[in-house]
């Protein structure tokens, strides 16, 4: 990519940002800009589109084009933008509340489309801007201002919808190790279609600590299950954890697994069914601390916006679509002359 | 054997039949035929909701009605003349429409103890006397139609589906139209399959020599050619024009054309008509639903295309959150309701009016959008660029309103030369506005009160929109209490504003001495005017104004209705321009409303207008 | 020392700082205080969108103003006598809204050049004479805090926090309010952390005592219990009351409440309220969005639950779809909307009248539903079992409208005894009502013209109901022209026929000589009914009436608008009601509006009142 | 179950049914009609609920409570109806486009919540009631009146998005096989929560023949996967094909398959592990025209009418809820009297 010397600071607006002090949310927008000059584009060619929630605040601090829409629609309305707009490189920002509750029906569309947007979940597993009712990713029982004695629905595993829902591209990363979201970003915008990043975030206010276990240095390495391309998935404080295959196909952690032991298995994102992302992102049904992290699935796939540029230019090609030719197409074929 | 050829000045025919019989074909054709003819003409089709209701049903039976005439006419008539019918259930649902004394064509084949029992008959009307006030013809068509193709090979279920298109012959003997555009359109139409084309055709002549040769049509008769301004015309629907007006705004603004949409009865045809001119630059999203199609057409608005949405009453009752959305960014955006019968799911083959409160009132908050009404099939092509004017001059969600009379209906069209369109200049922001080279998305144009429009892609102008009040210019998040005040009136003025442009309003008062004004808008022009017709020809001045504006009014309508006594809005809905008319004006305007998912009928409308001027 | 009491009549207080700083917890005590001790009063909580802005900017600041008197009051008052301001940012914001002379309290800890400078200031208004106007207590309240905690073993931070009960100890003693309740208070919510509580007991009593003891108070203020109607009070926020006032009418009509919601400001209070009382048989489903909560409302409604949704102006405008079938279905719903400031997301936490006209028309069709508004805090009890009753009683979704003015304002209330509400009887039909054992479900009652409600598990009332138009009584799909015009205009009869059973319009004219009318509705009944007082002092009568019910306005409406010269209809909004009313009635009302996220001030209001009565 | 003495004809609603002549619709209307009286269910206690489209007129023809709603509504109106009601049999009908696009997220969000619906989606890959247009479910490049030059979207996988939506009971079958359609209704029955049924459903005036080779002699056997829980996948005309697990863990079809083959899969319904039941699902991504055929998923979680209930069963259990109790809520604890 071009290095147009653009540096972080050219991607601050003006804008006073306004989240609580500590918010998860204030570490995301910093690693975002620090990797928009590596994406090589100019900051006229790029546009953040969001929903509502405090996470949809991000386009008002990034000094690119930005919409701060309404609650849920941001991927339609970004959508019909790249699609309409293939030369842009379109970002959406959403929140758990926003993209899987009440805008979950355009987020799976827009996966299965392949829409060429980058979509960055901010997963709170709370409502935030609303004061802390639980959202469609807090944890079972969970109490809220509206579920006094306990949440009653099962959550929804973003990556499992995401899966579901023909997702080219799913990734997951935490707001609060900068360099591994940045290397998401970047493969990411690499990505030819829909990518959509589940970022755990912080809301210290109203569900503070959800994501410790991530964090703190006693217990991240016991959860945090790192994803790279080919490598076997290891972890652990020692390193001898690893995700391995049972017998009957599924995927599991076991403790103590040997570098060659046959059942450890070798991550790769780029098979074309989704299978065995969808068995990785499970490993959190049977301990829902377990946090897979890093690109989960990367397959290739025709975009959306392509795909219908390509029919405007093959129906131009057959035939003109200039001023005469829309002159005889309104026209028709049965005129006659009143003299 | 030479046959009596009489002069007529209009005739309405009307053909039914179940909906698999083939009937809005049959009507389309001839419609064809008539306008080729140059006859003036208007279309009425009317089918129901099921797709294929169950066969020989009075829930089954589709229809469509052709009024044409030797001079110019404005609706597809009241009480048909002609009435073909193919079944009894066909015969059952028209018969209370026709006039006395009208032809009755009915294809006896399926008069059947079980048919006739099915619609609620005991005994056969063909014979019981049921049918004495018409002129009656109970032919076998069906029967008629094997025979001619007796010798195709065809099954004789295929064979029996040609029975249309033998009726078609009929008519077409009977009024004298040129039968070449049929068999051509047949031998297009079936290309693929030669021996379908084959039946067809053959069925066709068929019928058509029938009506030459027997003698139970003593007559055939002759609609002169009507003179209507010259040009070249075409026959067109309501949809298929919107659809081509919004290619022509595209063309004419030089803006890539947009359309986000879901599927809708009566709208769904601008969507399949749009998709296939992609050698225009004309972009068509089928989105997942109402919210996403409009929220698709508003971001590739931000994008800057020439933005459209289309959809029903119940689509646009969804979108209402997403316009609010729109008004607030103030980005042009088309938003297409083509009105059918509600509340809810409603009647949805219907036509009716009753969104337009909805349009003007249908979202949260002070949110106000102009609005544009098309009156006539034709007319669509007009108002469709008109809408897009007043979008991109304003920079703000346009409602159109059509309605399912006018979508499906037709009329013969004089095709403008796109040359003599008006232009829509559009000029994208290029340059910094404000102090020290800054940007202000929100400052105005003082002529238009329209906020600059700076696409991505533009170096320079970077900005963010969003549904927040924003700080007049920057448009930065603002909570002031004086700035909203402000910018809420500030919206409010720049939607008035568009009055200022708008051309005084036409009043047709040919005499001058009419004291009462008849005030329509949508599809009732062609009711009302014929109604108007009707009570002048009885010697009494009237007045009518058609309003293409219903939001803002042109600015001298105050005026207009100050000058006269009384004033009467037709409606099919239960008043909602004359709520408006009455808010605005203070005028004890007259409401006539009918909610009966059918136009006005002329005749019936006149009486109303006549009571009206004889009682005030 | 012994120091001067002074009695007063009334006082605004308000007090301002950021949003972490705890001052809508400070007011609200004060306000419990205030109440207990007997005064009347009205509460206006103010805070920011965010949910915490950033610390010490204009955009972070938290306010809550309180009005309290010995007489009965209307409003929060306009201009605060007293600030309380813990910032430069809370100064600089509320500073413009103070009476000339008013008494302004600073905590002065965080004036440093720094502070100044981020809101704008470059030289500290505490010294430079800016804050002249008014009587300045500059006082480290921060630092006296921590001085008062120094003991405590809490960290700096910790001890800081507790500054807003410092401030609350030195304005009770100022006002002589009753301290025991606010201690029994911070124990209670400090329960599991009595270090907490301890430390904001003693910064409590610490600024109690400073007022007591140090010079810088000369006086302290007594303002007598105010004299009203007998009964046991208490203090109640628009939301609560609305919550509860649901309960009880869940109580009175026997069914079982049932709540679909999605979460938004400022509605979501009444779904926390709600979800705590589920021993009362309270359901609540907060659901995925706005459509899923009023359809699973109405699905309970089908079910046959007291059917309730809640949101605000971009949810209910999702809602729209939804609305319309529950008309066509005729099912009884209750739906709240707790308006706020439009359009778009527009001002979240700011309080506006603007969706009157989307209640009344913002979905497809003609789809009428009965609205009725809630006029204070304690009123929205009446007003949701009010609600209640219309949606039960005629089978019909009702709108409820509050807004964020009512639903976070407090006011005392006499708190009704269970079994003085009225009953609401339902009566589910349990028989075949048709010919032949068979189920009508759309016979009518001919008074009310309900239909019958037959929920699933009455054996032999099986039938199917759905959004297409039904045909009379059966309740079948029907395409009939004249069915549908029959069902539209009966189901806008049952509606105008709530009003028959309305009580006459209450005006307040006490001398019988006014010549204006005011006539408002909703929440601008305080500021109205204080401006109407004012007018009234000095010595110009005036009439003032305002509306419970919006749709159908009752019966005598028109006869009490034409017995007055001039009306005058004061809105949050540019003119909704105004409008309504100039349609039906053709009277020039004159619309007054103001569209700033804030109540009138009265003394404004009465001033434009004053301008009407002189210059008509 | 109870026997009642009911019977098909019992649950034939007055009204005509007005599906075109050879619709799917009225195979699938007289399975449920034959099949309801086994449920034991008095008639008055059975709701059916629909949305929008061809296979939505459903209700009217069924002699029971029912609702024909708005377009994609009925599952959060169901919900709304069955959480308050849950003495009721609640049946939720539906179509590709119904529940897919319009209707999507609340599909999904009942899915989570486990509420205790019936859904039938008859899925037709097409929009029947608009009289054409492409669905969610239609298949890559497909031409119809409003994508001329062919489809653009990645079509769902409407057993996939359920079980990325946490579905406890996904199930498959064809209209046209009476008896499968009917053991699976059965099985939806049996289930305590969300069971949804995908119904393949043939519309012959728009999308004739969609799944004919699923239904002609010659082919059906090929293509059809039979699932029953406990009996190992086989298929075939002669039997010799099967479901295998390949060496990577994933599925796969292979002919030839001896009956002691160790890579043979033995169908496991009740599998908590929803990876298992995706990759089943996956099958038809390898080959298109792998159909999946019975119940694939089928596990057992507590659903949330019951939990409602019991939450409010406790609270009332806790706490007085009577009408002095509210009376005292009412009151609150700071009053004072005003004599
Ligand atoms: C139509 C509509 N419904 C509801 C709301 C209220 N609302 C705003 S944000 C939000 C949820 C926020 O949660 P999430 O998306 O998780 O974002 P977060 O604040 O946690 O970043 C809700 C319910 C709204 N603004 N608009
Ligand atoms: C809000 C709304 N949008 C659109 C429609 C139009 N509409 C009715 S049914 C339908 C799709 C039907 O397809 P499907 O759900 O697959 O049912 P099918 O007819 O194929 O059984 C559409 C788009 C509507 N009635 N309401
Ligand atoms: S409420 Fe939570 S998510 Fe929102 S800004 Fe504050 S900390 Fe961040
Ligand atoms: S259009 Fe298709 S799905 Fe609809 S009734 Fe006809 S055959 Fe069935
Ligand atoms: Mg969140
Ligand atoms: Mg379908």
């Amino acid at each position: 990519m071009a290095d147009l010397g653009l540096k972080a600071k050219d991607f601050k607006s003006d804008q006073e940002v306004r989240w609580c002090p500590g918010c998860g949310d204030y570490a995301i927008l910093a690693a975002v800009q620090g990797f928009m000059p590596e994406l090589g584009i100019p900051r006229e060619n790029i546009v953040f589109v969001s929903g509502i929630g405090c996470s949809s605040r991000f386009p008002y601090y990034m000094n690119t084009y930005g919409m701060h829409s309404i609650h849920g629609r941001a991927p339609a309305i970004a959508t019909g933008l790249s699609t309409s707009r293939p030369d842009l490189s379109v970002w959406v920002v959403t929140g758990d509340g926003d993209s899987l509750s009440i805008g979950g029906n355009h987020l799976i569309h827009a996966l299965r489309r392949n829409v060429n947007l980058k979509i960055l979940l901010f997963n709170n597993r709370i409502y935030g801007l609303t004061k802390g009712q639980y959202s469609p990713t807090s944890e079972l029982g969970k109490i809220t201002k509206s579920t006094p004695m306990g949440s009653l629905d099962r959550p929804f595993n973003p990556v499992s919808v995401a899966l579901g829902a023909e997702g080219t591209f799913v990734a997951r990363t935490l707001d609060s190790d900068r360099k591994h979201l940045t290397s998401v970003l970047r493969a990411a915008a690499a990505h030819q279609g829909t990518a959509l990043i589940e970022i755990y975030q912080n809301c210290n206010i109203f569900n503070d600590g959800a994501f410790d276990l991530l964090k703190e240095s006693d217990s991240r390495e016991d959860w945090i299950i790192p994803l790279e391309h080919g490598r076997p998935i290891r972890f652990g404080k020692d390193g001898s954890k690893a995700v391995v295959r049972a017998s009957d196909g599924s995927l599991t952690v076991a403790d103590q697994v040997d570098e060659d032991d046959p059942r450890l298995v070798i991550h790769d994102a780029h098979v074309e069914n989704p299978s065995y992302a969808f068995s990785l992102a499970r490993l959190s049904s049977s301990d829902a601390r377990y946090a897979p992290m890093g690109v989960i699935r990367s397959v290739t796939r025709p975009t959306y916006d392509h795909l219908m540029t390509d029919q405007l230019d093959t129906a131009a090609a057959a035939a003109p679509g200039d001023e005469s030719a829309l002159q005889k197409l309104i026209l028709g074929n049965d005129t006659w002359q009143v003299a | 054997m030479a046959k009596d050829v009489r002069q007529l000045e209009r005739v309405v025919i009307r053909i039914a039949g179940d909906s698999g019989d083939g009937m809005q074909l049959t009507g389309d054709r001839f419609t064809q035929e008539t306008a080729q003819f140059g006859n003036d003409l208007a279309t009425f089709p009317n089918f129901p909701a099921e797709i294929r209701a169950p066969q020989g049903t009075l829930a089954g039976v589709s229809s469509f009605q052709l009024h044409f005439a030797d001079h110019d006419i404005l609706t597809p008539g009241d009480r048909p003349d002609v009435l073909v019918a193919m079944n009894p259930a066909a015969l059952k649902a028209n018969l209370g429409d026709l006039r006395d004394g009208a032809t009755l064509i009915v294809d006896s084949h399926d008069f059947t103890t079980r048919a006739l029992a099915r619609v609620g008959w005991d005994s056969n009307p063909l014979e019981d006397g049921t049918l004495e006030k018409f002129q009656l013809h109970a032919l076998d068509l069906t029967q008629m139609t094997l025979d001619a193709l007796a010798d195709t090979g065809l099954s004789r279920k295929d064979a029996g589906r040609s029975k249309n298109m033998f009726a078609l012959g009929l008519l077409s003997w009977m009024y004298s139209r040129p039968t070449e555009g049929t068999i051509a359109f047949i031998e297009h139409k079936f290309a693929r399959k030669p021996e379908i084309a084959g039946a067809n055709i053959t069925a066709f002549r068929a019928g058509y020599n029938f009506g030459e040769t027997t003698e139970a049509f003593a007559v055939a008769y002759e609609v002169k050619p009507a003179t209507l301004p010259t040009g070249t015309y075409r026959n067109i629907t309501g949809n298929l024009a919107l659809a081509y007006g919004l290619i022509a705004a595209s063309k004419r603004s030089g803006l890539p054309l947009f359309l986000g949409a879901y599927p809708i009865t009566p709208a769904s045809d601008i969507l399949h008509e749009l998709s296939r001119h992609k050698r225009f630059g004309v972009r068509t999203f089928q989105a997942e639903d109402e919210i996403a199609g409009i929220g698709a057409a508003l971001g590739a608005a931000f994008g800057g295309s020439l933005a459209v949405t289309t959809s029903s009453g119940p689509g646009i009752a969804l979108k209402g959150e997403t316009i609010g959305l729109a008004v607030s960014l103030e980005l042009p955006l088309v938003i297409c309701d083509i009105q059918r019968g509600g509340p809810s799911t409603g009647l949805p083959t219907k036509t009716e009016q009753s969104d337009l409160l909805q349009a003007m009132f249908g979202r949260n908050g002070e949110a106000p959008v102009p609005i544009v009404a098309a009156q006539s099939p034709g007319d669509c092509f007009d108002a469709a660029i008109e809408a897009a004017r007043i979008a991109l001059t304003y920079r703000t969600p346009v409602f159109l309103l059509s309605d399912g009379y006018l979508a499906n209906g037709s009329e013969p069209w004089r095709v403008p030369s796109l040359d003599e369109l008006p232009e829509i200049p559009v000029c994208f922001a290029s340059e910094p506005n404000g102090p020290d080279g800054s940007f202000l998305p929100y400052l105005r144009d003082p002529e238009t009160l329209a906020r600059p429009w700076a696409v991505p892609g533009t170096p320079g102008l970077e900005h963010r929109v969003g549904g927040i009040e924003k700080a007049d210019k920057t448009g930065n998040i603002s909570y002031d209490p004086d700035n909203h005040d402000f910018m809420v009136r500030t919206r409010q003025a720049k939607v008035d504003r568009v009055a200022a442009a708008l051309p005084p309003l036409a009043v047709d008062d040919p005499s001058g001495d009419a004291r009462v004004l008849v005030l329509g808008w949508g599809s009732t022009y062609g009711p009302i005017g014929a109604a108007v017709r009707r009570v002048r020809r009885s010697g009494v001045p009237i007045a009518q104004a058609h309003l293409r504006h219903l939001n803002p009014f042109p600015g001298d309508l105050g005026a207009v209705l100050n000058r006269y006594d009384r004033v009467v809005i037709p409606e099919m809905n239960l008043g909602q321009l004359a709520m408006m008319i009455r808010a605005k004006y203070l005028i004890d305007a007259i409401s006539i409303t009918q909610v009966r998912g059918l136009p006005f009928k002329a005749e019936e409308l006149a009486e109303m207008l006549q009571g009206v001027v004889d009682h005030g």
